[in-house]
């Protein structure tokens, strides 16, 4: 065939729209990771209490995050749910929000492994200068915590972004589902577009997450070095 | 006799069901040095932790300045403005400066004015020699110098009573001298204290009286001269056999 | 919902159950033996290899799985590399956990402390043995919380097979509803599918995690 | 959830209609951003013909009843084929298009019967008439489901199965391109409909749709369309014939 | 005089920029017993590591048994079965018991016959008292018994040197004793040691010759009954104070 196949990435607005399609996963990545991890950090805290309810919840909480594929809250939350109950929201709304609690409940985890290994005289020299419990949290644990907790939330970062391919699913006009459309468009012109296609976007997703995880990574050694 | 600042009545504590310690009785004059003694595991720390609250244990009764004290959330919060603690490990909060970890109870516990509160921590720094590291962070200080910052952050809160855990047992030997060295004025400023200590030197010449306590029950409760030249048990003169090696 | 749907749909699911834990099970143990070959590598610095070791990992924990298959499984053919679905499904799941259980095992590698290290070396052992004998028995158990995580995860991500239509539980779901549309039904079987494989595990993991802190090792 | 009237798409100003953005020649999307297909042009008719704009919303085959029963859409025109399974759930309007099933293999190994498949590998495309087909009558073939055409047409080029079957009409058009290959069953099965789904119980939009279709049908709509966005594709061993219906 | 078992030439330690020790001389008689004294931070732990190849170091010259030590990993790892050392923290291998980890240098190193290394190790660990641990895990021991075991060993190895770097300082007073009689009879048998320590009735006690480091340099290098009874330089005169507080 005289086409070669690299140039179906820059017919028309292919290009575009495929960095249309990553944008969208970023956004729906950012959205839901902003809200995510401040849900996680309060979840977090109130898993490192006492109360025994609310730690049976939280803890139930997390373990069906947990164990529940991204795929199958993805479909219940978009599919199921509004049928069942009156609540109908459009697909990244959907993906936002499923990712944002998902992203709360492995953050929660993080956030109380974090709070559990600050030291515990350090609590109990808060409790003797009369700290309350909210004191306590907001002067002394939590901005001790947060070095210990960054390097697993960069690398949970990076597995949203990396989930965002799944979207497809439910009509999300995300990276892989615009280049699911490109390359079928072309079926019979480019029959090897798909590779240049999915080569691209995995360079993309790439670029995406290897800045994240170096950064995660140099987080780390520091922490080793200052330990 | 005046009001004591601290009584202790038949105090029990367990942890699950391992008793840690047995009918503790226990007085404590406002004004006065009580040095704790005992061997490992005596139940030293635990006790101490008792007072202010920090374990809860399973009867007896506290009278702090005459007031009973009713073991919850609330009156320890209250009552640890006036009980500062010491421990064994160095405490200080990393991610906050010296003068911030000082500033922290007087501002947000006490809510007393900023420029009020810093006057004094830096007056009290001064007092341990370390005006100069206000700004510093924990990690740029030796052991000896944040010992000495911890006793300040806890005296920034005007107490009325102290409590020191061995203080010095995670110190180098030649640190140890400049924390004594508060302890010992502490002392003279009349404040009262009650202290876990190694340094039997320094017991002895600071304590008002010492307890001295076994597998968590007291052995012996001595004016602190009479303690060192003559122990009233067996037990107590073995363990301070032991101690100058 | 109906029973009757779902008795129905029971012996399809039996099979995509059993198939998901036969995959999951030598992805994950093949990712366990890469994650240990990787982490070997980069703490005896073996050169070239440990630079390669390196660069596998990046891609593979910077890119998503269904791209990985993709390739695996549509372009490797292309240049005389041919698998079979189930084979390219472990290879994936072995290419993406690889890089997971290497970050997990070196980590443990990491938190034996460097005094255990150092006795080690003061009583003669060469740089093998004390691997052989301190540095890795140490590091491995610290690993393990960590690699039980992995092993969750790993899992979990068999279910993006259902882009080289290996029959698994998640595809095994989606097939059912987009042949009979009893997506209720389909749906509750796959969740509880998955939640009598990984109940257990997570359970086992917040032991394990609690075993780790409680310090089985503290000297 | 309520179900939506004409009335209330009327005064919506839009219509939601579930589309394919991945199935060229019924539903795709230029390189341009912009969708094309016969199934697009059908719905673009529709919500000309009803006053309001069209909103698409891109499914895939699996979600294609669940998109109507939870609102996400007021009408499915995806290559969307009757069955008796999904007349339970959702309904259908009166089909606009007929497809047949037929199974394309090598040259060099042939398969020109059901039989010979027996004991070997058979690549399907999720969604399509000929999943279901072969789901009920495997007769001892084993499926592949692949989830996409690109998919599945690469996995048959890799040899992963000895065949392939598919709507007839695509497979005409696959093998011009691909001369090693052959359609050895032209059809198999009774013909099956492509129709539009509507949710259970909407009637009026239902009845909207049906007289859509038959005052579409008279006034010659889907030969238009046919010869617009099918032809160039199939090319001519297809015809109009095999696929509109009269 | 006989010929030294190891001889310190010129030595010169910097950890990247910082100097760390400087023109280091030091000669340790066969059979004798040195103590190494100094402030914290004047670099004995540094030393003592350069010794047996923990750290390496900038130029200098070491002498064992009349033979230069070539500094490389592998003349090392010969040289450490003849140099044994005990650290201040607890350095048993936890994954390992008791006996297993004596034996692991004379089985893996040396390999030696399990039967003769392992009566070798019961009897060294009947000597330090703690036989009746060989098959408990270091977890179940207290730290001056994982000390005791530590030295143990060492000792299996047979060294012709011990290191010892505040083996007591991280223990609980009352367990200091038990391990410094170890120590005491190592000395009374005539094995070659350095020590650091920071127990100075102890040093004064044991000590053939006392090394005094401040900022890494070498400030004496004195017999042991005349550094404590009359040191020669000021400096060592202002420690030996701060240390009998
Ligand atoms: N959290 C706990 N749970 C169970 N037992 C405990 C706990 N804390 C302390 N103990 C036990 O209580 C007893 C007393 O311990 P405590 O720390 O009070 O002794 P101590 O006299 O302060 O000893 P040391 O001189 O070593 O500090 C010990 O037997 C100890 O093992
Ligand atoms: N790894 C290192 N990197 C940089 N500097 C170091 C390192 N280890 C030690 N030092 C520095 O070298 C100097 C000597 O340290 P060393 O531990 O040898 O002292 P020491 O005499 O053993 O003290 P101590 O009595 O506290 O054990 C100190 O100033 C220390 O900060
Ligand atoms: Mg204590
Ligand atoms: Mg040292």
């Amino acid at each position: 065939m005289a086409h070669s196949g690299i140039n179906i990435l820059f017919a028309g607005q292919n290009f575009t729209r495929l960095l249309g399609g990553l944008w969208v996963s970023a956004k729906i990545s950012i959205v839901s990771l902003v809200i995510g991890i401040l849900l996680g950090l309060l979840l977090g805290a109130l898993r490192t209490l006492k109360n025994p309810v609310l730690r049976t919840i939280l803890r139930l909480y997390l373990e069906f995050f947990r164990i529940v594929p991204t795929v199958v809250l993805l479909f219940l939350f978009y599919y199921i749910l509004p049928k069942n109950f009156n609540v109908n929201l459009s697909a990244q709304i959907v993906a936002m929000l499923v990712f944002a609690l998902w992203v709360a409940a492995e953050m929660s985890d993080i956030v109380r492994g974090a709070l559990i290994s600050v030291p515990r005289h350090q609590k109990e020299a808060g409790m003797a200068i009369g700290l309350n419990g909210p004191q306590l949290y907001r002067y002394v644990l939590l901005p001790q915590a947060v070095g210990l907790m960054i390097p697993a939330t960069i690398n949970l970062m990076t597995r949203v972004i990396k989930t965002t391919s799944l979207l497809l699913l439910i009509s999300v006009m995300d990276v892989v589902n615009i280049g699911q459309q490109i390359i079928e468009a072309n079926r019979q012109v480019y029959p090897n577009g798909a590779f240049w296609v999915y080569g691209l976007i995995f360079i993309l997703y790439f670029l995406l997450c290897y800045p994240l995880s170096a950064w995660a990574r140099h987080l780390e050694r520091r922490q080793n070095n200052n330990a | 006799m005046a009001t004591p600042l601290l009584q202790v009545e038949h105090l029990e504590k367990s942890y699950g069901d391992v008793h840690i310690l047995h009918d503790i009785n226990l007085t404590i004059a406002t004004g006065s040095v009580t040095v704790l003694l005992g061997p490992s595991g005596s139940g030293k720390s635990t006790l101490i932790r008792c007072l202010n609250g920090l374990e809860d244990f399973q009867s007896g009764q506290l009278t702090f300045s005459g007031q009973p004290v009713t073991p919850n959330a609330k009156t320890w919060q209250q009552l640890r403005q006036k009980i500062g603690m010491v421990f064994q490990s160095y405490d200080l909060f990393p991610n906050l400066t010296v003068l911030d970890n000082i500033l922290l109870g007087p501002l947000k516990v006490q809510h007393r004015s900023k420029a009020e509160a810093q006057e004094q921590a830096v007056k009290l720094l001064k007092e341990v020699g370390l005006a100069d590291y206000q700004d510093a962070y924990p990690r740029q200080l030796s052991g000896g110098q944040k010992q000495r910052i911890a006793i300040v952050r806890a005296l920034a809160l005007n107490p009325e009573f102290m409590l020191f855990d061995e203080v010095t047992a995670s110190l180098d030997p030649e640190m140890v001298r400049g924390v004594l060295e508060v302890l010992r004025n502490l002392a003279q400023q009349k404040m009262t204290m009650l202290v876990v200590t190694h340094e039997m030197n320094f017991a002895r010449e600071i304590a008002d009286q010492v307890v001295f306590l076994e597998e968590g029950h007291i052995l012996e409760q001595t004016p602190g001269q009479q303690f060192f030249a003559n122990p009233q048990t067996e037990r107590a003169q073995i363990f301070l056999n032991s101690m100058d090696f | 919902m109906s029973w009757t749907i779902i008795q129905q749909s029971i012996p399809v699911f039996v099979q995509a159950f059993w198939l998901t834990l036969k995959l999951s099970f030598y992805g994950i143990i093949g990712a366990i033996i890469v994650g240990l070959i990787a982490s070997f590598l980069r703490y005896f610095k073996v050169p070239v290899l440990r630079q390669i070791s390196a660069a596998y990992t990046e891609i593979s924990r910077n890119t998503p799985l269904l791209i990985q298959l993709f390739f695996i499984y549509y372009a490797f053919p292309e240049i005389g590399i041919k698998i079979s679905a189930t084979a390219a499904g472990i290879s994936g799941l072995i290419f993406l956990g690889g890089s997971y259980m290497a970050e997990a095992i070196y980590g443990g590698l990491q938190g034996v402390a460097k005094i255990q290290v150092e006795s080690g070396l003061a009583i003669g052992l060469s740089r093998g043995q004390l691997a052989r004998y301190v540095v890795f028995p140490q590091g491995l158990t610290l690993s393990v919380p960590a690699i039980a995580a992995n092993v969750i995860f790993l899992i979990k991500e068999t279910s993006i097979f259902t882009v080289i239509a290996i029959p698994e539980l998640t595809n095994t779901a989606l097939d059912q509803i987009g042949l009979y549309y009893h997506t209720d039904e389909s749906l509750f079987v796959l969740v509880i599918a998955y939640a009598i494989i990984l109940i257990p595990l997570s359970l086992a993991l917040t032991w394990l995690e609690r075993r780790a802190r409680r310090g089985s090792f503290g000297n | 959830a309520e179900t939506t009237k004409i009335s209330t798409i009327k005064k919506r100003g839009t219509i939601k209609i579930a589309v394919f953005g991945d199935l060229p020649p019924y539903g795709w999307v230029d390189k341009n951003g912009k969708r094309q297909g016969y199934d697009i042009a059908l719905a673009k008719q529709v919500g000309k013909d009803l006053g309001v704009k069209v909103k698409y919303v891109q499914v895939n085959a699996d979600s294609r009843v669940d998109a109507l029963n939870s609102d996400k859409v007021d009408l499915v025109l995806a290559n969307f084929t009757v069955t008796p399974e999904r007349k339970q759930v959702i309904s259908f309007a009166k089909p606009y298009m007929k497809v047949s099933i037929g199974v394309i293999s090598p040259k060099s190994k042939p398969i020109t019967k059901v039989s010979q498949l027996s004991g070997k590998n058979l690549i399907v495309n999720k969604g399509t008439t000929a999943e279901q087909y072969f789901t009920k009558n495997s007769k001892g073939a084993t499926l592949q489901k692949y989830d996409s055409k690109t998919q599945q047409f690469n996995a048959l080029k890799n040899g992963r199965a000895a065949a392939l079957a598919d709507d007839n009409s695509y497979l005409y058009a696959w093998v011009k391109n691909n001369p090693k290959y052959t359609v050895g069953i032209k059809h198999l099965g009774p013909n099956q409909y492509i129709a539009p789904g509507v949710k259970k119980g909407n009637k009026s939009l239902l009845k909207w749709t049906n007289k859509e279709i038959t005052k579409l049908n008279n006034n010659g709509f889907f030969d238009k369309n046919y010869k617009q966005n099918l032809k160039p594709y199939f090319g001519s061993d297809v015809t109009a014939k095999d696929i509109v219906i009269k």
